[in-house]
């Protein structure tokens, strides 16, 4: 089943086009992969789906639902959150606070099934529960991004983009972040996934897709794509 | 030096440029190739004729007109000043109030209280110790940093009005009186006399009121608007040849980011020490020239609100623009005037007034030149963010 | 210096209860700042027609005549709820047409400052024009002393006599004085605790943080500010409540004045930060005490702005610096 | 085009204004004519809008009173109406008004300035044009120091205010040991040092606080208290006196409270609240009388003020020189003739000047006891 469906897809900065009419889906249960360069146009894709960047034109399906002009919130509410680029943890607040922001929309606090995410997230991160009262702003780049992914689950949602969780760590760390991504999807969540690490991301990808300049130059399986020998050349060079 | 000539040349072209081609069906009609120097002195002498000219629908009612365009003056002098601090170096100062009374009151102490200086004499030493008071002020206070430097300005210039209202020697809370007029120039009836326009029945004819020119008495402020006017002018000269030199690259860098500015070799806190100098020694002009003419100053003459219609006045008309800062202090100190018969309605209106302005010029009337350029780099920079990541 | 001495306690306890209305006060523009990083220079107003509700209200009750704080109490709570809806309502206002479209906009700070000035024009001359606006409408006579002598001052119908409750050294501490303290502490705590505990807290925090991640998580920022403004607001209906048991009287420019002082006192502690703001205003109000003691009152104001000066000399943020967002507020 | 055409038009226009003022001769603006078709005005200028705008209420009161007055009494003079310039009482804004007034060949006369502070502004440039002024309110001394031709004033001085204060304080209320309070104004800081060298070593403490800059006095309360003062005079305004007294009152203050003319008026009451019973105020200052307030009340304007603190000065004020028009003194010079060499009795006082615009005999100064949440009727303090 179809749960995100992008069509025709157009985002501009000012004069500039930053996504140039890029259409695909995300099929429910499977983890979907974007790579590129700087610049293709991945983040803005994730904060377009987020609601974060108006639509020039084309749009954007959730679960069968038209949410090109929903307001972030109302997307959070229908199950899509995000751990964005470079964490954005908030830094002033504990652990266990920046994971209750996480469910901020959820009404059902006291509840079992609160509890039982709750553990589930301290089950994939086991380092956050040591820390639960730590400031999140005094943690390591790999706790952090620990605690952003944590927090995106947090809302129990149907479809988490996770967009460069590997940005800036030590190669033992982004091999655990990627067995989590991979755990998340055994869990039955859905995820988009944004990397620069084309390797790893294109190996555990149902589905993947290369942007350049804005634009899809590639689709396919991910090992597919990872064997393409342009892929290779372009993306996955001295990768880890 | 020649380096700042040539900056400018280079900087008014373009401008005058197109002030020209917009203007050439004009010249064409007058018979002359370029009409912009003929057509910019017209404008400026109209400028200097409106006080004897009393023209309809611009003429304030109840309120004398050249006497309400020696305000204007002072408020456009002021936002000059004000323009250098907030709209050139962007340090937010709400206490400028305070140099426009120490001006005032350095004319105030040398020409009546403790002295009988001329003015012309007391005139430069009101620049110099306005100057030096704002070195005074800058020096501890532009170490603070963006909003905290608006509360702290805002406290000075409290705390230079509560001096003087405490200090005797500064006439305490009566303040100071008998502040002499600029000596004559001239004759006591003046070089020549220009008769002023009445509109009485529709067309202008000649009325009985006559201006003694460089005659500065106290019946007549068409002398002291001509003296402002002046100033204004050579400030405006001043303004330009300071902004696109060193200095004026100097301030910007310092604005759009402090740090890197630091990075780039400009000394930042030299400069905004400056701009503070610079401002508040215009804003000193603009006091010493209120107090000579109005003849008497006290402390409450200079209170907070002063301030913040300055900012007012600058940020309305579009910070960093001097030409926005201008219609700015005109719209701020002339519009009241001009609609007096609000009266009591004036201050509601002038409030709604800011807010509209606001809200549909979000960077003021004329908003300066680098503004839009900030503003069409910024959207670029949304763009270029997205390959700022850090791999 | 020895009359400091001579009357420690009396000037540091009445030094705390205008400390308590100042700290109330500051917390709308630290809560604004925290969010928005705007001087919202509309609040003093704010707070200005709360005292007016409180007027009003016991107006409407028909209260009159002397009575002690014990006896006014019921009134007190009305005028209370009165003022709090007034202050709240305006604060939206104030939100709403003065700051929304400009803040989503990303309108430079300098033009939202205006705009807030603006607001504040506004709201200080429709309370000092309030007889010729009802006449305008035609309502003159139906609000009748309501909006009479708009200019002049408004008394509190009925005059609360303040009682000696406490002895603290040389100084009986009066119900009244009591009263603002403690009101001021609790507000502070429960306020506190709301932002640290609640969900809507965690949101405002957040929003002060991050304001994209912050909508990421679902915040809408838009319901975040609002309630930002209405806190503030809330809290400047206390403040005027407060202010009314203890002045028992109000004018259209009474806010000016305080706001700026306010103002001073949430940046002395840290603006953005609440306990700051509760430090900044008691140490305020104290100071402005001491030095009115020692020096005289003429130079009360001087000494406040030379106390901020010097504190943000050694403490460029303020005494406990800007943070909304900390784990610890 | 349209753009052209205005700038053509503006250049025409200026180029015919030169032209015109080389060679046209001074064109005749005044209007001839005789009899009761004349009219004339009277001015006032003073704070109409602003903070201080009640104080442009009443004496408005009074000017319109004097106006229906002189109808009645002149009804073959010329027709008087009145001008008010509202200067907010602000030196800044003053001189443009003043200068208008001048400039405006029909009026004869000044009610005003209300205030010191615009009086030092404006006053150079009356006293120029030989337009006369008779202020109601503005009570600082040097004012009369200054040789301005034009300036008389129907109100005593401040000078003459403080020394009568000093004397209810110490002959009337009794009190051994006063501690002065004044509002750092002009007017607070003038008037409450008359106070202070009048009472000599009776005067134990003063502060100083600032007009309109709080509300809270406490600290200043603590210093009355802790002096021990028998009284304290306040040299201010209404709305402080009042916040003052109430303060001082809860602080457990028992002695004599006493204001100056600042402060008579019904906010005092109001603000103070029961403290203000037996306050003291005084003033060179008589009430209104019933007559008065009967005038007021059956004039038929549509804006015609509302009475106050010297509503009965501008009356005064506006009369001396309405009747030197009904007199016949049709031109500045005369009315200024008519102004300096007048003597009759007034509403207030006997009025008759002194060469540097003084009331001559400073008429009396009164006090007025609160009692029963009212001003009782003034007594002279002699």
């Amino acid at each position: 089943m179809t749960l995100l469906e992008i069509r025709d897809l157009n985002v501009n900065y000012g004069h500039i086009e930053a996504i140039r009419g890029i259409s695909f889906s995300v099929e429910e249960g499977t983890i979907t992969t974007l790579i590129g360069a700087n610049g293709a146009g991945k983040t803005t894709t994730l904060k377009t789906i987020s609601g974060l960047r108006k639509v020039h034109s084309g749009s954007v399906f959730f679960d069968g639902k038209d949410i090109t002009n929903a307001k972030p919130y109302e997307r959070v509410k229908m199950g899509l959150t995000q751990s964005p680029e470079g964490r954005r943890c908030f830094p002033g607040m504990t652990v266990m606070e920046n994971l209750e922001m996480g469910a901020l929309l959820r009404k059902d606090r006291r509840s079992a099934a609160y509890r039982e995410d709750l553990e589930r997230v301290f089950g994939l991160f086991p380092r956050l529960q040591e820390r639960v009262k730590q400031a999140a702003g005094t943690m390591s780049g790999g706790e952090q991004q620990m605690l952003a992914m944590g927090r995106a689950l947090m809302a129990r949602p149907r479809l988490v983009l996770l967009d460069e969780p590997s940005m800036g760590l030590a190669p033992k760390l982004i091999r655990q972040i990627f067995s989590i991504v991979d755990e998340i999807k055994a869990q039955g969540t859905t995820v988009l996934l944004v990397e620069q690490n084309a390797n790893q991301a294109l190996k555990r990808s149902d589905v993947a897709h290369v942007l350049e300049t804005g634009k899809i130059v590639r689709s396919g399986p991910g090992e597919k794509l990872a064997a393409d020998p342009a892929v290779k050349a372009a993306y996955l060079g001295g990768d880890v | 030096m020649n380096n700042i000539i040539s900056g400018l040349r280079a900087r008014l072209a373009p401008v005058a440029d197109r002030v020209g081609t917009a203007l050439e069906p004009v010249g064409r009609v007058l018979g002359m190739k370029s009409v912009k120097y003929p057509l910019r002195t017209v404008g400026v002498l109209l400028i200097y004729a409106l006080p004897i000219l009393h023209l309809p629908l611009i003429n304030t009612e109840n309120s004398d007109f050249s006497g309400v365009l020696f305000t204007v003056g002072t408020y456009v002098l002021v936002a000059l000043g004000l323009n250098i601090v907030i709209g050139y170096a962007g340090l937010l100062d709400l206490g400028y109030v305070g140099f426009y009374a120490v001006g005032a009151y350095t004319v105030g102490v040398v020409t009546s209280e403790h002295g009988q200086w001329p003015f012309f004499l007391a005139l430069p030493l009101a620049l110099v110790v306005t100057m030096a008071s704002g070195v005074l002020l800058g020096a501890p206070t532009l170490r603070v940093r963006g909003d905290y430097l608006a509360i702290v300005t805002m406290g000075f210039g409290e705390i230079i009005r509560i001096v003087a209202r405490n200090t005797d020697w500064l006439g305490g809370a009566g303040g100071i009186n008998s502040i002499p007029s600029p000596p004559d120039i001239g004759p006591e009836e003046g070089l020549f006399q220009i008769p002023h326009l009445s509109w009485q029945y529709g067309y202008p004819t000649i009325d009985d009121r006559v201006t003694k020119v460089l005659h500065f008495g106290v019946l007549d402020a068409t002398p002291y608007f001509w003296m402002i006017l002046t100033t204004i002018i050579l400030v405006i000269c001043a303004d330009m040849l300071i902004k696109n030199s060193r200095v004026g690259r100097a301030w910007e860098a310092t604005r759009e980011d402090e740090d890197v500015a630091e990075l780039m070799g400009v000394p930042t806190f030299k400069f905004k020490l400056l701009a503070f100098a610079m401002g508040a020694c215009i804003g000193g002009l603009a006091g010493a020239m209120y107090a000579t003419r109005v003849g008497f100053i006290n402390p409450p003459s200079f209170p907070l609100m002063l301030s913040l219609l300055f900012v007012a006045a600058v940020v309305i008309g579009g910070a960093g623009n001097r030409w926005g800062a201008i219609l700015g202090a005109v719209i701020v100190a002339y519009l009241p005037e001009r609609f007096r018969e609000f009266a009591d309605w004036r201050l509601l209106v002038f409030g709604i007034a800011l807010i509209v302005i606001v809200s549909f010029r979000t960077q003021g009337l004329f908003p300066g030149r680098q503004k839009k350029r900030v503003a069409q780099a910024e959207k670029e920079v949304q763009k270029l963010e997205e390959g700022a990541e850090i791999v | 210096m020895e009359f400091l001495i001579g009357n420690f306690a009396e000037l540091t306890i009445t030094g705390l209860v205008l400390g308590s209305v100042y700290a109330l006060v500051a917390l709308g523009y630290t809560l604004v700042y925290g969010v928005l990083q705007l001087i919202n220079f509309a609040h003093s107003e704010v707070f200005m027609w709360g005292t007016y509700a409180v007027v009003w209200v016991l107006t409407l009750l028909g209260a009159s005549g002397t009575s002690s704080l014990a006896g006014a109490a019921g009134y007190l709570a009305i005028a209370l709820v009165a003022a709090v809806l007034m202050s709240g309502g305006v604060a939206l206002i104030v939100e709403r047409f003065a700051y929304r479209r400009l803040v989503r906009q990303n309108a430079p700070k300098y033009i939202i400052l205006i705009s807030a000035i603006g607001a504040s024009f506004v709201l200080s001359e429709i309370m000092g024009l309030r007889d010729k606006i009802a006449g305008f409408l035609g309502l003159q006579g139906v609000l009748g002393d309501y909006v009479n002598n708009p200019r002049n001052t408004s008394t509190l119908p009925v005059e609360i006599k303040p009682e000696p409750v406490l002895q603290i050294g040389n100084y009986m501490v009066r119900d009244t004085e009591l009263l603002i303290i403690i009101s001021a502490l609790i507000m502070m705590f429960v306020l506190d605790q709301f932002i640290r505990r609640t969900s809507f807290g965690r949101q405002i925090r957040a929003v002060a943080q991050d304001p994209e991640a912050a909508s990421l998580m679902g915040a809408n920022s838009t319901n975040v500010v609002r309630l930002t403004f209405l806190i503030g607001g809330v809290m400047a209906g206390v403040a005027a409540t407060l202010y009314m048991i203890k002045v028992g009287a109000t004018g259209f420019n009474v806010g000016f004045v305080l706001g700026v002082k306010a103002f001073t006192a949430a940046v002395l502690g840290g603006i953005g930060n609440l306990r700051g703001a509760l430090l900044g205003g008691l140490i305020l109000g104290i100071a402005e005490n001491y030095a009115s003691g020692i020096l005289g009152s003429e130079w009360r104001d001087v000494t406040a702005f030379v106390l901020l000066v010097l504190v943000l000399l050694v403490r460029p943020s303020g005494l406990l610096g800007e943070s909304l967002g900390r784990a610890r507020a | 085009m349209r753009a052209i055409k205005a700038s053509q038009l503006l250049v025409v226009g200026v180029a015919s204004a030169l032209v015109l003022s080389a060679c046209a001769a001074p064109a005749d603006t005044t209007e001839g004519g005789s009899g009761s078709t004349e009219s004339f005005s009277i001015a006032y200028q003073g704070p109409l809008t602003g903070a201080d705008a009640k104080y442009g209420e009443y004496a408005k009161a009074g000017i319109e009173i004097a106006l229906a007055d002189y109808a009645a009494a002149y009804p073959d003079g010329p027709t008087v109406t009145a001008i008010y310039s509202d200067s907010q009482g602000d030196p800044a804004q003053a001189p443009a008004l003043a200068a208008d007034l001048i400039n405006n060949a029909d009026v004869l006369g000044v009610v005003g300035p209300a205030f010191s502070g615009e009086t030092e502004a404006t006053e150079p440039a009356y006293s120029e044009a030989g337009l006369v002024t008779v202020s109601p309110s503005a009570t600082r001394v040097s004012l009369s120091e200054q040789g301005w031709s034009t300036f008389f004033r129907v109100v005593a001085n401040d000078g003459a205010q403080a020394p009568a204060a000093a004397k209810l304080l110490t002959d009337v209320v009794g009190a051994k040991t006063v501690f002065v309070i004044d509002d750092a104004s002009a007017y607070g800081v003038g008037l409450g040092d008359g106070i202070k060298d009048a009472l000599g070593d009776k005067v134990i403490g003063s502060d100083s606080v600032e007009k309109g800059s709080t509300t809270d006095f406490s600290a200043t309360v603590t210093k009355v208290t802790a002096s021990g003062a028998e009284a304290v005079y306040y040299a201010g305004y209404a709305t402080d006196a009042g916040l003052i007294q109430k303060q001082l009152t809860a602080a457990g203050f028992e002695g004599t409270y006493a204001s100056g003319d600042g402060s008579l008026e019904s906010t005092f009451i109001e603000t103070a609240g029961e403290a203000s019973e037996g306050a003291y105020l005084t003033a060179a200052a008589g009430a209104a009388g019933d007559d008065f307030v009967a005038k007021w009340d059956a004039l038929t304007v549509s804006d015609k003020g509302s009475i106050g603190v010297y509503s009965t000065e501008a009356y005064d004020a506006a009369w001396v020189i309405l009747s030197g028009i009904g007199e016949g003194n049709t031109t500045r010079e005369d009315v200024l003739a008519w102004v300096a060499g007048y003597d009759a009795e007034g509403i207030t006082k006997h009025i008759k000047f002194a060469d540097n615009g003084e009331i001559d005999g400073a008429g009396g100064v009164y006090y007025y006891l609160v009692k029963d949440g009212d001003f009782e009727a003034p007594v002279a303090i002699d």
